[in-house]
């Protein structure tokens, strides 16, 4: 997923560190990753954005699935006071345009829907959202100042980020499960599994919090 | 598989009909004056308007987005001067659109009237009609072929791209979810079958126009001998 | 008058003329292939925006080093060599395209034009499906619906055939005395000149070589060798005095009597009768029982010999000054000198259709 | 041989011909504007390929039911009316595209094709930037470098001055008495086609109305309606007998003997000479003391008189037949008539240098 | 940011060059017989060849990948004539890319022979020349501007897509990941530094080129006069 990009670099370096093999990450949206499986690309394995992926593949004799990571859905308003209130925030007619990214494509748009919906107001604010293909699309929508507030990814959230930032409570969303699985194509790949085992070690894990990740 | 919404076609179509239009109106003056112009930066003006091709579309899109901002000086002028951002709205997506097809409305229209030399503006210019005049009257007619090609290319160009559109508009449903967005939706989400129904009347659709236009220009060309 | 005083280089070509032409009549620019005649007129119509130098038309300046008019504004007609209808229009519609910009300026309308160059069975075609000459007449139609100040005609009807140059020409005159625009008349054919032109400018590898009425220039044996030999020949005035019954007519001139095949043109109309050098026969005693009917007398004013075998002879009849091209060996047998009275002899129907015009209204001096 | 059996339609004109054409020297097309001359030139080159019916030259054909011979393969050379220059190539390389291709066929070669058109000095020149008498030329040019097996010339010298018509024509000629390649000639220049041409086809309407030997059609009383009364007239032969000092060439004919402007051809020259109707005076008594050198005695075969003042005569000199187009008043005048013994005169410098030709080889029947 | 990586500058402009090439070739033949047929299928070629222009690249890419993948008979049929798979390979972008620039290269190509007319080539033919040879010496030299424009479109429009390239070709390093898609991935992945530098990169370049191309042209179009 390509959410993951920055932290998969960086595991796959560690990852090299420590065993020598070569890991060659390909980032794309999930949706095509999965057609460009299904039609044979020469994947070994995929970390996905989520779990329904990963499932379908595995019932499609792929497998096995586990997950490697949570996402934490973070609401982002650069232009606002941090510690004003966010649902105050999210109605005020200061803020034309909220972007999520898409609730079809990516389980963060999916999410931002469900906490929307929670949280009771939806209906008030339908008519700002601007959505995004994905998060990191929703992201830059933020950030060009295009969108005052959007639904965004921890992870993707620059260490300096200014304004209001609030990361929405898991209770409010279901769980944005990233699932990991071994392709068919990287069954006789020592390599691609050895990587997979490794992203459940401490050190691994400890990489992936530091991106802004809840963990497993 | 759901019922297929149309509502992203239509806009699709007011989208590239007004983005075709309003691209030939300002592409034909600029094209005329790179076939005329004797000036040292002809060059740098063609090669210019050949650049937006050059960027990844949503690559394009998300630098617009940040000009389009209301951040952005630009931006910001336009917000006061009409009230509305540009970005996130069906003028923002026909502003960026236009850019994004610039290419292929000048290209063919500056090698059209490039192609028609001096002597019948000569002939006009002695026939007392003045510069204005003789565009219109002269190398208009004259280059339809090369406006054919420029709206062809547009129009199609317009109807298939989204990563400009996608970035700039903000996917919203009825002002600026486009069909290309919503097919792009279906493959994404292994809807597969959505993809291909919506797919098959865009392309069914887009076919049956081009052939209209293209029988007439057929006709035309020939009773012109 | 059009004053030009114009410089335009290509490379190996330099055009460099200072001159004025007449506001009135026809201009002839004669000269041979290459040697500037289309390059001059694209300068006068502005065309030719690399052109150093000066253009006045009257008391409009159309380009000096400060000021340019642009084409479309000198009110200029424009035949050009290469005809340039528009190609997307039919005749009618190139008729209509000149016609509707030039809407209440004196001059012909759309039907007078149509009926004068027979362009009627035309009108519906496209212009890549006429034939050379068709499109030929088309262009002059349209120039002549521009309705200009000045009329500017390159070689316009070098693609016709004699008939109907036989047809256009007298169209081309009666503009020329009726609505009075000038032209500037491209031709190879002296023939054509000489019937239309009040003027004549030589040009010579971009030069005017010679420039002046037309009777002075045809009638001076200085101005032949440009003109090339066969070419020579005098103009003469002379008054249409009757038409006789056997379809000949009768013209009064200083010099007496002339019989042509007969003239469309009411008694009393003054007229330019050609009498090319070569047609004319000297005899030194008033011969008998010839078939030619008109026999001029004569005095020979000059005599002069090119290097070839034939001399060339001006002589004075009434007060004409005519030219005759007789042999050398001619001259000596004949023992002609100035002062030599003789007898001319011109075939009646050897002077050529094309070379009797309508007399204009008196000439402007260059 | 060149065959034809063709007919060819457009809205309001039809091209109907029937015809052979002979396989040597030069045949002259000759009829008004929109007459279908260029239309018959393309036909033959295989240009148009709607026209039906035949064409076969030779034992070749070119086109019938079945078959069609593409142009590039039917061996043909064509000077366009409208050149048709490649804007893409400069002068020099546009004669060289036809070389090239021509490679090892008889006929001229590229230095001599540019010398005798005079191009050398144009061959780095686009044609766009050339004058019309130019861009005629180059094309005259390129078309003698396919090394056709016929020539097919659309009034190629329509743009010249009579100069460069006077260095072009003798060119033409040379190729066709040396590379014996025959030619299809449009023109509307009577001169230059009594000049060059040994056969003549007269169009009209799309048909053929005329077709023969140029000697017999131009002293046929019955073509002169045809041609126009001013072309009539009619060629004799003739030979080179002597040079004289003054510049004088003496020609020998059946007639007797002919004084004419020095003509650069060895003694014993076949040439051929063509003497306008409109040139030759009657007497009936030798006359004496004139400037011509050049009287003839002759009978009269012939008298037409038509509607107008004019009549024509046909009169026998030697073993030619000659026309003189005379006034109706001096007919009676000199009491002419089928039998009467007179004398043709006929100014020496009035037979054009445009109307000698040098004499092919056997003139092939039509 | 990290250090920017070149390689998918170079493997893109080898993908550009290639596709513009074979594009050429393949295009001049299509839009010299579509200029010159008098057939009824014209206008139905016509409208056939815009219509890659239609689909969203991502979409197009999806089908191509499905035409492409060794269970489709043509995808096996390739497979097997070469051991290679057409799909996430270099030769399949190339295939994919060229495809979808196909509108770019025959329009303006056919618009330029279109406004040749008959004549030159008739007077071609009448130099002894063949259709073939004609084709080569006469109409491509006097269609020179309309290969231009169709160049600089394919070649700018193949630099800047990423849509088809994408889906056929997987964004393998080295192999099918072309700078597009590098500056995709940096933009979606919110690395905009490296994003920046990459399009500073790719615009400079393009322009340059551009501008050299356009600069040449101008030159030769002042000698041609
Ligand atoms: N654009 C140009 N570049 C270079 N030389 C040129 C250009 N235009 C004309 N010339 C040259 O200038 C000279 C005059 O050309 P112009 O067309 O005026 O001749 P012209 O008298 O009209 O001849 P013609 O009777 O053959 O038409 C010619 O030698 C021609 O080659
Ligand atoms: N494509 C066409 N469609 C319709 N009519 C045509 C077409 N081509 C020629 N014609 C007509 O056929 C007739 C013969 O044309 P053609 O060009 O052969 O004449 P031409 O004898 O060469 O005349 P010119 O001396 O004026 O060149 C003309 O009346 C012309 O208008
Ligand atoms: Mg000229
Ligand atoms: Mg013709």
């Amino acid at each position: 997923a390509a959410n993951f990009a920055g932290a998969a670099t960086e595991l796959a370096t560690a990852y090299k560190a420590d065993t020598g093999h070569d890991v060659q990450i390909t980032t794309g949206s999930t949706g095509k990753l999965y057609a460009q499986i299904t039609q044979g690309a020469p994947f070994d394995l995929l970390l996905s954005a989520d779990a329904s992926t990963p499932e379908r593949l595995a019932a499609e004799g792929h497998g096995p699935a586990f997950p490697y990571a949570f996402g934490v859905l973070t609401l982002w308003a650069p232009g606002m006071a941090p510690d004003r209130d966010p649902t105050v925030t999210l109605q005020d007619v200061a803020v034309r345009h909220i972007a999520i990214a898409n609730p079809e494509l990516a389980p963060y748009g999916a999410a931002t829907i469900a906490a929307l919906k929670a949280m009771g107001f939806y209906n008030a604010i339908a008519g700002k959202i601007v959505m995004g293909q994905n998060i990191g699309q929703a992201f830059a929508m933020v950030e060009s100042g295009a969108a005052e507030a959007g639904f965004i990814a921890r992870s993707a959230l620059p260490a300096d980020a200014k304004g209001l930032i609030w990361n929405v409570s898991p209770d409010l969303y279901p769980a944005i499960r990233q699932d990991a699985i071994l392709l068919q194509h990287g069954n006789d790949n020592p390599a691609a599994k050895g990587f997979l085992s490794y992203l459940v070690t401490p050190a691994a894990q400890a990489i992936i919090a530091r991106y802004g990740y809840a963990l497993p | 598989m759901s019922g297929v919404d149309l509502g992203p076609l239509w806009l699709t179509l007011r989208l590239a009909a007004i983005v075709t239009f309003l691209l030939l109106l300002l592409a034909a003056p600029l094209a005329w004056w790179l076939s005329q112009t004797r000036s040292r930066a002809k060059p740098v003006i063609e090669a210019l308007t050949a650049l937006p091709l050059v960027l990844p579309p949503t690559v394009l899109g998300f630098y617009l987005l940040i000009l389009f901002s209301p951040k952005s000086t630009f931006g910001a002028f336009w917000v006061q001067a009409t009230g509305e951002t540009l970005t996130f709205s069906f003028t923002g997506l026909v502003i960026a659109s236009m850019l994004y097809s610039l290419p292929f409305a000048v290209q063919p229209l500056q090698a059209a009237f490039e192609s028609l030399g001096r002597a019948p503006m000569e002939a006009a210019a002695m026939l007392r009609a003045s510069p204005f005049d003789r565009f219109f009257t002269v190398a208009l007619p004259l280059a339809k072929r090369g406006f054919l090609t420029a709206t062809v290319l547009s129009f199609t160009h317009t109807l298939g791209e989204f990563g400009v559109v996608l970035m700039v508009g903000g996917n919203i449903p009825g002002k600026t979810k486009v069909i290309s967005i919503a097919i792009y939706e279906h493959v994404e989400t292994i809807r597969y079958a959505d993809a291909h129904v919506l797919s098959a009347i865009l392309l069914v659709f887009s076919f049956v126009t081009l052939l209209i236009v293209y029988s007439l220009n057929r006709q035309a060309a020939r009773i012109t001998g | 008058m059009l004053t030009l005083d114009i410089t335009l280089r290509f490379p190996g070509f330099c055009l460099q003329v200072a001159q004025k032409l007449p506001q009135t009549g026809i201009t002839a620019l004669f000269g041979r292939s290459g040697s500037g005649k289309s390059t001059l007129l694209r300068v006068i119509a502005g065309l030719e925006s690399r052109a150093t130098g000066r253009v006045a038309y009257g008391d409009d300046i159309w380009q000096d080093a400060r000021h340019f008019t642009p084409p479309h504004k000198r009110g200029l007609g424009y035949v050009f060599q290469d005809t340039r209808l528009f190609p997307h229009l039919t005749v009618a519609g190139n008729l209509h395209y000149a016609d509707r910009r030039a809407r209440g300026l004196p001059g012909p309308t759309r039907d007078e034009v149509t009926a004068a160059l027979d362009l009627g069975p035309l009108l519906q075609r496209r212009p890549q499906t006429l034939s050379g000459g068709e499109q030929s007449r088309a262009a002059i139609g349209r120039a002549l619906l521009t309705r200009p100040r000045m009329l500017l005609m390159d070689e316009p009807l070098a693609a016709l055939d004699e008939a109907r140059r036989a047809e256009v020409l007298p169209y081309l005159e009666r503009l020329r005395d009726r609505i009075g625009t000038p032209i500037l008349y491209v031709s190879h054919n002296m023939a054509e000149v000489a019937r239309l032109a009040s003027h004549l400018l030589l040009i010579d590898a971009g030069r005017i070589s010679h420039a002046g009425a037309l009777q002075d220039l045809l009638a001076s044996p200085d101005t032949i060798s440009a003109l090339g030999v066969r070419e020579a020949g005098a103009v003469i005035h002379a008054r249409l005095a009757a038409q006789d019954d056997d379809g000949l007519s009768q013209l009064h001139t200083s010099a007496g009597p002339l019989y042509l095949p007969r003239i469309d043109a009411a008694i009393g109309t003054s007229l330019r009768i050609r009498i090319l050098a070569q047609d004319v026969i000297l005899s030194r005693t008033a011969p008998t029982g010839l078939s030619a009917l008109n026999i001029l007398p004569a005095t020979v004013t000059e005599l002069h010999s090119g290097s070839g075998p034939g001399a060339l002879v001006q002589l004075r009849t009434g007060d004409e000054l005519i030219l005759a091209r007789i042999t050398r060996r001619s001259a000596t047998a004949l023992d002609l000198a100035p002062g030599t009275p003789c007898f001319a002899i011109v075939k009646s129907v050897s002077v050529a259709p094309g070379n009797i015009g309508k007399d204009r209204a008196p000439t402007a001096k260059l």
